[in-house]
């Protein structure tokens, strides 16, 4: 509006509402300083401010709501695990990739917009907003094939030293971006032979996952630009047992697990990716009737080496089925240490969980209902329900 | 609704100095550009994004869209959304420009002059609304009005949420 | 997408999942001709279509979403009040103003767009939807200034020949704009010297609605600039009974509608506007206890002469409270023919009404819980209830 | 999941006579620009949007998740939305490209190929949200994956609802 110059109306005539506004502002100050009425003396004025985000807490979470009936209208809540509160809001667009930069300082955001809100020229953008002041502070215009698929930690992600931001890309050739966020370009693209999303290691490694079971790495240069690549062995079978794209990170590496309740471990901390041994979520008997699912499907607490689930009662094409219990795994044991059922009925099935990474830690669980439960993570015991917690809150991130 | 007795006497005296169309020309002067600003409520926001602001913490009744404050606000209440009754969250900017409403404080049995902003830049907060209309006026009087969007002249005009702010007793 | 040149990405290589498509393709085909298995014969293989709008029925109805909860996303739902089902959407962008042409054919959307989603630079724009095929067919952008506020039927209108359209714009100073649907373009501004929103009658006069209980009428000379302006008698105090901005179609003129239940008619058809004597919905004994309320407060049958408000039992400041009962008045003899009570409890109350022009007209309700209820229009019976059509459905337009 | 003898037949076939990269290589080619149309079980929509389409009658099965052809279909049911299971609504465009699924049709014991495509260049459609998943594979099977917005090579690429087309019967 500051730009436009308005033919023939001089913008100094005739404002009713603003001139009573002025009045009033006028009036009302002289009578606040006035000598009070019958006792109790009157309240003071107030004074309208701009509230800030405060010191963070490993209590917070980043609720993403992907808000599916109204999708270009995407965003993140900051919510507070111990005060209930909401304490602010990012605004994330189209089908968006969200992560935090490794000092937790910024919210990165891969999304695509349209001239003409949902229709027109797209413009696809990683947009980087200030987790201080919950302020844009800047973006890159991407190419306009930003990958739209399910929520999940690995549509864009940020280097371990915060110097390179991955964004998949999908026309539906796949291939990811490489980008500079101190100096707001786009460094180059990288052709992934149709494997596919970003699985960050190191300053300077990008794994995607293949339809062959293998993961494709790729090593940058210093410039952001291929150095080389491998080929990972198979660790998985597509047809016999498919893992989810939505892997676990872990302390070393990440862990891909599959629709039957396979554990893949990945140490990602050597030269070349290392295989560990699958492990089982189910015992014999229960493999193939209880089985993971939803759409973040697993949370790690590395100190305490815990692994929570989502689990349900299912069968093939139920990958997607929220979990009406959480179970809890000792990563080094590979023991199943505690399974807390939930109340479907009340508050939907489990469709993603976090876990804080604090000694006193809280679990989230958002639901097919768009409930977001607190939850002790070592006890399992319920502390709170915040009630649709926007329209359909897939992905949890930590602060 | 509630007598706006602060623009009645306000009109009263200005018309004895004033005709109308002068009057609107003169205020119309100084309600543009940076001139505008220290003449509205809302120049206390340039001291409330400073350092100095507050970590919101919302009372219960600040939540809640009974509260005696919200007798005339039409949104989603931002002490639901990241802010209090008189605070926008964080990442938002607030609205120069104003409605307002006078509402009964049933805890000193005073009438309160209100000033309504509304919270900017970020798409709408969506929990808490709330919906009151003591003394709201249609559009044509769009002091007392409270279904325009009041982020309209803001950079980032988009609307977020709104706040209730007392600015003084309304004279009985 | 086609206009960006990847870097260094031939786009030849690698599409697993679209080979596998390919192959689909070519295999089924072959078997779609291959001899049929066992009794019953195979289903044919479908053809994709896109559906058409089909013969316009006096029954649709264009239901207006705002959709509060993701205001950038507000649409447009074509809906037939025969079979109940949804014939189609249009997108209306942020808080927009939707009318139709005065020969139906076109759906003129006044909205304002951001750059990206919903911060970045604001576009205003009209948009003109073809309501044959539901496609955007143009656009007017217009100063960053349309009025966003309440759903109602004056935030964009045509002039009776459809040659001019007009958008209200708040700064805010108040203004219109006259603009050429035709060659889309912009062809003046026009001051209402505080007064607001644009009723449109004939081909050239434009009145808002004053502070001062007035409306400023505006004439207008072939090129859409101002060519002379009339101010009316005040017909109605703002202090002691504001009248509701959203004012009903009358076939020669319009009717506002106060808080209290004064009907103010005015006739549009002589050079200067003629106040008719204002009549009451409500007897001595309901006035200030039922009031009319809501967003679209009432509509009317033009050949039955029938008019139909959503009334309340309240107080004030309760002039947005929905209707428990719909009322319904003949206009020529002022008196109450009918009233309908709604199941609040169920389907919540009435804060928009409109009703079909035929002779065997439906009433349309939408409800402060987004449903959408259908009746017969002469004896009230409901004859369906559309659950939860959108969001926050307030504006009813006829085809 | 139900298998898919299609693929592994048409794989077995072509691994006779060529690696798989030459393979990739080769189909890319055919892929891009308007040669790929054609090959795409798609190429039904030019004949589609010939006035001769129709208007929608979708039946209540079409606008019930639980109809036997949305086996493996996620996102709102174009046939709530103005359109039918085989049909987009009016304004909207269909994707080119598409995920398939095998589904089981109980009304003659026969396994069928469909296609499930998007429909393109509105905002969510927003009714019948139906999420199924028999045989659904994650992203890096990308032709069984029903996760990725479908509408991503249109011209215009908002997502608005997804049908289902059986292509024909998948071999027993």
């Amino acid at each position: 509006m500051r730009t436009y110059d308005p033919p023939g109306v001089p913008m100094t005539r005739h404002f009713p509402g603003v001139i009573l506004l002025t009045l009033a502002a006028g009036t009302v100050s002289s009578w606040a300083a006035a000598p009070a009425g019958p006792q109790p003396s009157p309240l003071p004025a107030e004074h309208l401010t701009i509230a800030t985000v405060g010191p963070k807490s490993p209590h917070w979470v980043y609720v993403v709501d992907y808000a599916y009936a109204n999708e270009i209208d995407s965003r993140v809540y900051l919510f507070d695990g111990d005060t209930y509160r909401r304490i602010g809001q990012i605004d994330t667009g189209f089908i968006p990739g969200v992560n935090l930069s490794p000092d937790g300082k910024t919210t990165a955001v891969a999304t695509t917009y349209f001239a003409r809100g949902g229709h027109g020229t797209r413009t696809d953008v990683v947009e980087f907003n200030d987790n201080n002041t919950l302020a844009k502070t800047g973006e890159i215009v991407i190419p306009p094939k930003h990958a739209q698929t399910l929520a999940m930690l690995f549509t864009v992600a940020y280097s371990s030293d915060g110097k390179f931001v991955y964004t998949p890309y999908l026309t539906p050739a796949a291939s990811f971006g490489v980008l500079d966020p101190a100096r707001k370009k786009v460094l180059s693209e990288i052709d992934t032979a149709g494997c596919t999303l970003v699985f960050p290691w190191g300053p300077n490694r990008v794994s995607s996952i293949c339809e062959s079971g293998r993961l494709l790495t790729v090593t940058l240069d210093a410039q952001g630009k291929e150095a080389s690549r491998t080929s990972s062995e198979p660790f998985f079978n597509p047809d016999q047992d498919p893992v989810f794209a939505q892997a676990v990170p872990l302390p070393d590496g990440y862990a891909y697990v599959s629709f039957l309740g396979q554990v893949h471990e990945i140490d990602f901390t050597q030269p070349k990716l290392v295989m560990r041994t699958p492990w089982s979520l189910v015992s014999a008997t229960e493999k193939g009737t209880w089985r993971p699912g939803g759409v973040q499907i697993g949370a790690v607490h590395r100190s305490l080496g815990k692994l929570f689930v989502p689990m349900h009662r299912g069968g093939d094409g139920s990958h997607k089925a929220g979990g009406t219990e959480i179970w809890v795994f000792d990563l080094k044991s590979h023991q199943r240490t505690a399974r807390w059922p939930i109340d479907t009925k009340e508050l939907g099935s489990v469709i993603a969980v976090q876990v804080s990474q604090d000694a006193a830690p809280l679990l989230f669980a958002a639901t097919e209902t768009a409930n977001v439960l607190v939850l002790d993570a070592q006890t399992g015991k319920m502390q709170h329900v915040e009630k649709k917690l926007g329209q359909t809150p897939q992905l949890l991130l930590n602060p | 609704m509630k007598p706006d007795r602060i623009f009645e006497k306000a009109a009263r005296s200005l018309a004895k100095r004033t005709s109308r169309r002068s009057l609107l020309a003169s205020l119309g002067q100084l309600l543009t550009g940076a001139a505008l600003l220290p003449l509205l409520p809302i120049d206390r926001t340039a001291r409330a994004q400073s350092p100095s602001s507050p970590v919101a913490k919302p009372t219960a009744d600040e939540q809640n869209c009974e509260y005696w404050k919200y007798c005339a606000i039409d949104g989603f209440l931002c002490a639901c959304c990241g802010g209090t009754s008189t605070s926008c969250p964080p990442g938002t900017q607030s609205s120069p420009i104003t409605w307002i409403g006078t509402c009964h404080n049933p805890g000193d049995g005073r009438d309160y002059i209100v000033s309504y902003n509304d919270c900017c830049g970020k798409v709408s907060c969506g929990d808490c609304f709330c919906d009151r209309n003591e003394g709201e006026k249609p559009m044509y009087r769009l002091s007392r009005n409270n279904d325009v969007n009041w982020c309209m002249a803001n950079t980032e005009s988009n609307y977020h949420c709104s706040v209730s702010v007392i600015l003084g007793v309304a004279q009985k």
